[in-house]
């Protein structure tokens, strides 16, 4: 009973933190690129412009929800939930601080504990590109069904690339449950060891949650706005939470893989966790700033031919380091 | 037209005024430029003048989420149509802001070309002269627009709007 | 409504594609067609198999209201053609009726024009590289080039009084003479720019994935580029350097010293980094222009061409009289043609005034360089990936003002 | 440029006709020449087609003049060849075979004139709809065009 408990209360301080920190995270990346572009950014509401992501959410709550004639509305609908449910439930199995004791109970500090939490995470999130086909392909847009398609081969090509690069960490860790993950980096992080992997892990990262250099599927100046082209007010917000929320979820996961997870000295672990991956959301907003997008075909040729062969040759080199220290 | 009780100082007290609050601080304009003014209203979003302060830096390039329409340039005929649609396509509530003498009144081309105002093809709200504007010009137009929503110029809708179904892209 | 679903759908609707290719429509309402331009794209997948560019959504019948206005009153109407590089056009325009008139503005008047020309030419090319730096998806190059050009509108305010489309120059002179107080903003604005185009490079072409966006795209030969009347950088991106102010030199180019940037590629790349070079060239313009100003008069002495002085006409009878005439009845120009030809920051922009010797001209066409760069597009992207499309718009920098007229 | 000139009037003698005006040469040739014309200037390296435009000349006759101009990369010069053409439906060849830039310059002046080309690959509108009515840039079509203005739209 007082587990359940626990776990219905771990539940909803997740979803309660993921939410607002979408809600933060799109005014941190409106102020950020601003000053990166000698401007000020939103400062009207609030300090420094803080409520200003209240006043976008209530609106898009209160716009006019419009469905095409043409578009699939069963799927149409049904495709932001698929999105943002996954993102929201890949964040369950991350641990966000070293396990405390409530009333004599061990708690890990993440709602699910599974031993092989890293494929959780792939699982979800390979489910949460389908809110993106579907949604493209339902709104029966040209615009949108392009961004769909483009979504998938980006997904496909570089989850293989990602996964690999994990598996050099699962490797060296000889573990796939996060919580181990992060004690064997007591002593070293893992991206000393690991850093071709982390390097590779953080550019599939980026292509993973369709972000800058990689934002093709919603390539504003190629495809208006992608596979959401069609959609209104508060199923928009659904796609962008989702987006925002992956982003938390991969930077967290990079946190836990290869960045020592909790682990910091002085500071409480949870505020490192929180510094650390606060840092690869600002990595996003630099990208952002700076890069300009790649093209469809190289984006492909990149995936296939260069990121996948290194992090076959990075599992490998883990591999036999592993095998001959043992 | 709804009109607005003053006595309601509190920000709270009404869903009215949260949601007048909320749509009149959050206008993402329709990334959609014509003319001369649409060079003007991209200095408005940049560096100097920075529409984002009043977080309308938003240019949503498709309709559909956009909240306000800045007409900026002139309209010609063969382009009238597809102001309407693109009117068309943006939900509920929405606002249109005819930027420039052109969008206006059809300025000094009082031809056969060009729509003499665009208020003979969309509704305007908020009408702003010069050719073209000075960003000031379109910030002063954004903060009158502004304005208007808080004080109801157009009735509010309800909280959750049913869905509706419109013709196709 | 004033328009039917009908109309509606027949300015919009695209023909199915042929054999399962989709057929996209690009505009006219599109982020990155620089304006109202559309493109029909058949697509199969996201390779182009044909398109066809379809203009006139910006039709603003502007030279048939040359034809209603006075020929003084066509220095406002100019600069609406290409409201990227307004003072251009405007320069196209006092010259052609200055060349039917058979005046000539003395040398400072000509110095000033050849000063604003090339402001404009470098506002005019920070407008491109931040919106098609905006096509690739770079953001922030868009707001680091409006900044800069906001510090040229600032001088056009200074001396013209007017942000955008300033009309500065009159037929028979300026609206005035340099303000006090201009040399020292000019300055500071060319000691400062040299670092922001280092900046541009910095962002740009210093970075692997612009360089693979822009090489070996949109590619087009010479023969092909010439048929199609290609000028202006987009020539000069293929080995040709042909520049009017250099062949056939307009008030007084031939003073200055500068050089003509080419290129050999004639790729996307090669487009980019000629008018990356000719920013350069055009500081350098602007230096001298202001270094060896000439001093004397601004506008021409005959004032039934040019109005007298305010304070003159308070004075005299004779300059009331004048004053009077030119802004009801405007001056006559004697009957002939001309096609005047500048160098515009997209290619040669022509006017070819006719007059029939009223005070009204019969007929003034504008040859926008656009309107026959923009022509090649399907040329250039036949082949390509949707992607190139955007990239080919941009480094075409059309402005579609300019294209419909 | 004059060794271009001689060369011209021999190969087509009396039916061009060059004068000098402000500066630039100018050439008047029927319409039947001036395909031949193009032509003999391209091979004789005016190898850019600058414009096409049309005027009306609304009392004279033939009414209208179709103004070609081209620009001689290596002499540095321009020169502009003059067309009349008139009558009920005035008609003249195109030159898109020559010059791909001919192509919208043409469709332009059919929308606009009301001049048609015979040859041309694709003569439609190009500026104005499909569906309009009149040739604008014709001197009998009034400025403001000649239907009534649309209602203002209100809510």
């Amino acid at each position: 009973m007082l587990l359940l408990a626990i776990l219905i209360v771990k539940s909803l301080i997740t979803a309660v933190l993921l939410l607002s920190a979408f809600g933060i995270m799109t005014w941190l990346e409106r102020k950020v690129l601003a000053r990166f572009q000698f401007r000020p950014g939103p400062n009207r509401l609030g300090p420094g412009g803080v409520m200003q992501f209240m006043a976008d959410g209530l609106k898009l709550a209160l716009k006019e929800e419009i469905i095409p004639k043409a578009a699939d509305r069963k799927i149409y609908l049904l495709a932001p939930f698929v999105s943002l449910a996954a993102a929201l439930v890949a964040f369950a199995v991350i641990p966000w601080g070293p396990p405390v004791h409530i009333f004599g109970q061990r708690v890990a500090m993440q709602i699910a504990a599974p031993n092989i939490g890293i494929l959780f995470v792939f699982a979800v999130t390979s489910l949460g590109v389908y809110g993106l086909i579907l949604g493209g392909w339902a709104s029966a847009n040209k615009y949108s069904l392009l961004g769909g398609l483009r979504s998938t081969a980006q997904i496909i090509s570089y989850e293989l690339a990602m996964g690999l690069a994990v598996t050099g960490v699962l490797i060296a860790a000889g573990s796939a449950d996060l919580n181990t993950i992060v004690q064997r980096q007591y002593h070293l992080w893992f991206i000393v060891p690991q850093i071709l992997g982390f390097i590779i892990y953080v550019i599939t990262m980026v292509a993973e949650t369709n972000r800058t250099p990689f934002d093709l599927p919603e390539a504003e100046n190629e495809l208006v706005a992608g596979y959401h082209t069609e959609y209104t007010g508060l199923k928009w917000a659904m796609y962008m939470m989702a987006e925002y929320i992956n982003m938390i979820t991969v930077s967290a996961l990079a946190t836990t893989l290869f960045l020592g997870g909790w682990h910091g000295p002085l500071l409480p672990p949870e505020l490192w966790f929180l510094i650390k991956v606060a840092f690869f959301m600002y990595f996003f907003i630099w990208l952002r700033a700076t890069l300009p997008r790649l093209r469809y075909d190289r984006l492909m040729a990149f995936g296939w031919k260069v990121l996948l062969p290194t992090a076959l040759l990075n599992t490998l080199a883990t591999a036999v380091w592993v095998a001959v220290r043992a | 037209m709804a009109t607005v009780d003053d006595d309601q100082s509190v920000l709270f007290t009404s869903v009215k005024k949260l949601s007048a609050w909320a749509r009149s601080n959050s206008l993402w304009p329709a990334q959609f430029g014509l003319a001369c003014c649409a060079i003007e209203m991209m200095a408005t979003a940049a560096s100097r003048f920075d529409l984002s302060r009043f977080g309308a830096e938003v240019m949503r390039a498709s309709p559909r989420q956009a909240d306000v329409m800045i007409v900026a340039g002139r309209v010609c005929q063969k382009m009238a149509p597809v102001v309407r649609e693109l009117y068309d396509q943006m939900p509920e509530p929405k606002w249109v802001i005819a930027m420039g003498a052109c969008a206006s009144c059809g300025g000094v081309f009082a031809n056969y070309a060009v729509v003499q105002g665009v208020d003979r093809v969309v509704p305007v709200d908020i009408y702003i002269p010069g050719c073209p504007p000075s960003p000031e010009g379109l910030i002063e137009g954004v903060m009158r627009l502004q304005k208007k929503i808080r004080e109801g110029g157009r009735p509010v809708l309800p909280l959750m709007t049913p869905a509706t179904e419109v013709a196709e892209a | 409504m004033a328009y039917t679903q009908e109309q509606i759908a027949s300015q919009m609707d695209a023909e199915p594609g042929r054999g399962g290719n989709m057929v996209l429509n690009l505009g006219p309402q599109h982020p990155s067609t620089h304006g109202v331009l559309r493109v029909k794209v058949e697509l199969d997948g996201e390779q182009v198999v044909r398109s066809e560019p379809v203009i006139g959504y910006l039709h603003t019948g502007i030279e048939k209201t040359f034809e209603d206005l006075m020929y003084q009153q066509g220095c406002m109407l100019a600069p609406r053609a290409d409201y990227v590089s307004p003072i251009i056009n405007n320069l196209c325009w006092v010259l052609g009726v200055e060349k039917l008139l058979g005046i000539e503005v003395p040398k400072r008047t000509q110095y000033i024009r050849v000063l604003f020309a090339e402001l404009s030419r470098i506002a005019s090319h920070l407008v491109w590289l931040g919106t098609s730096a905006m096509d690739m998806g770079a953001m922030s190059p868009f707001f680091y080039t409006m900044q800069q050009r906001e510090l040229i509108l600032d001088l056009n305010e200074m001396a013209a009084g007017y942000r955008m489309n300033p009309s500065y120059f009159r037929v028979g002179g300026l609206m005035g003479d340099l303000p006090p107080g201009f040399p020292e903003k000019l300055y500071a604005f060319l000691d400062g720019f040299p670092h922001w185009l280092e900046e541009y490079h910095e962002l740009l072409d210093r970075n692997p994935i612009w360089i693979e966006r822009l090489q070996h795209t949109a590619t087009i030969s010479l023969e092909q580029a010439l048929d199609y009347g290609w000028t202006g950088p987009l020539i000069r991106a293929l080995g040709v350097p042909f520049d009017l102010r250099k062949t056939n030199p307009y008030s007084s180019y031939e003073d200055f010293d500068f050089d003509v940037p080419t290129e050999t590629e004639g790729d996307v790349y090669a487009r980019y980094n000629v008018r990356m070079r000719e920013m350069g060239e055009s500081l350098k313009i602007v230096r001298q222009a202001m270094d060896n100003m000439p001093g004397g008069p601004w506008r021409v002495a005959d004032e039934k061409i040019y109005p007298p002085e305010k304070t003159e006409i308070r004075q005299s009878m004779e300059a009331l009289i004048y004053h009077f005439k030119l802004f009801s009845e405007g001056f006559m120009v004697p009957p002939g043609d001309v096609f005047s030809a500048v160098e515009g920051p997209k290619g040669v922009l022509g006017c070819y005034v006719v007059s029939e010797g009223s005070s009204r001209p019969n007929r003034v066409h504008i040859r926008g360089p656009s309107f026959y760069n923009l022509q090649a597009l399907p040329a250039m992207i036949k082949g390509g990936m949707l992607a190139d499309i955007v990239a080919a718009i941009g480094s075409l920098d059309i402005v579609l003002g300019e294209v419909d007229r | 440029m004059n060794e271009i000139l001689d060369a011209l009037r021999e190969a087509f003698g009396e039916k061009v006709a060059v004068a000098h005006r402000i500066g630039q040469t100018a050439l008047t040739l029927p319409k039947d020449a001036i395909v031949d014309v193009v032509r003999f200037l391209k091979e004789h390296g005016f190898s850019i087609l600058l414009d096409i435009t049309g005027v009306d000349h609304l009392e004279r006759d033939p009414r209208f003049d179709v103004v070609y101009h081209l620009y001689h990369l290596q002499l540095h010069d321009l020169v502009r060849l003059v067309v009349p053409v008139g009558g009920e439906q005035p008609e003249l060849p195109s030159v898109t075979q020559l010059f791909a830039a001919a192509n919208w310059a043409e469709r332009e002046i059919y929308d606009l004139f009301g001049i048609t080309f015979s040859g041309h690959p694709d003569l439609r509108r190009i500026m104005m709809p499909d569906d309009w009515i009149g040739h604008p840039l014709r001197k009998d079509y009034p400025l403001t065009g000649l239907g009534p203005l649309p209602p203002l739209v209100r809510e």
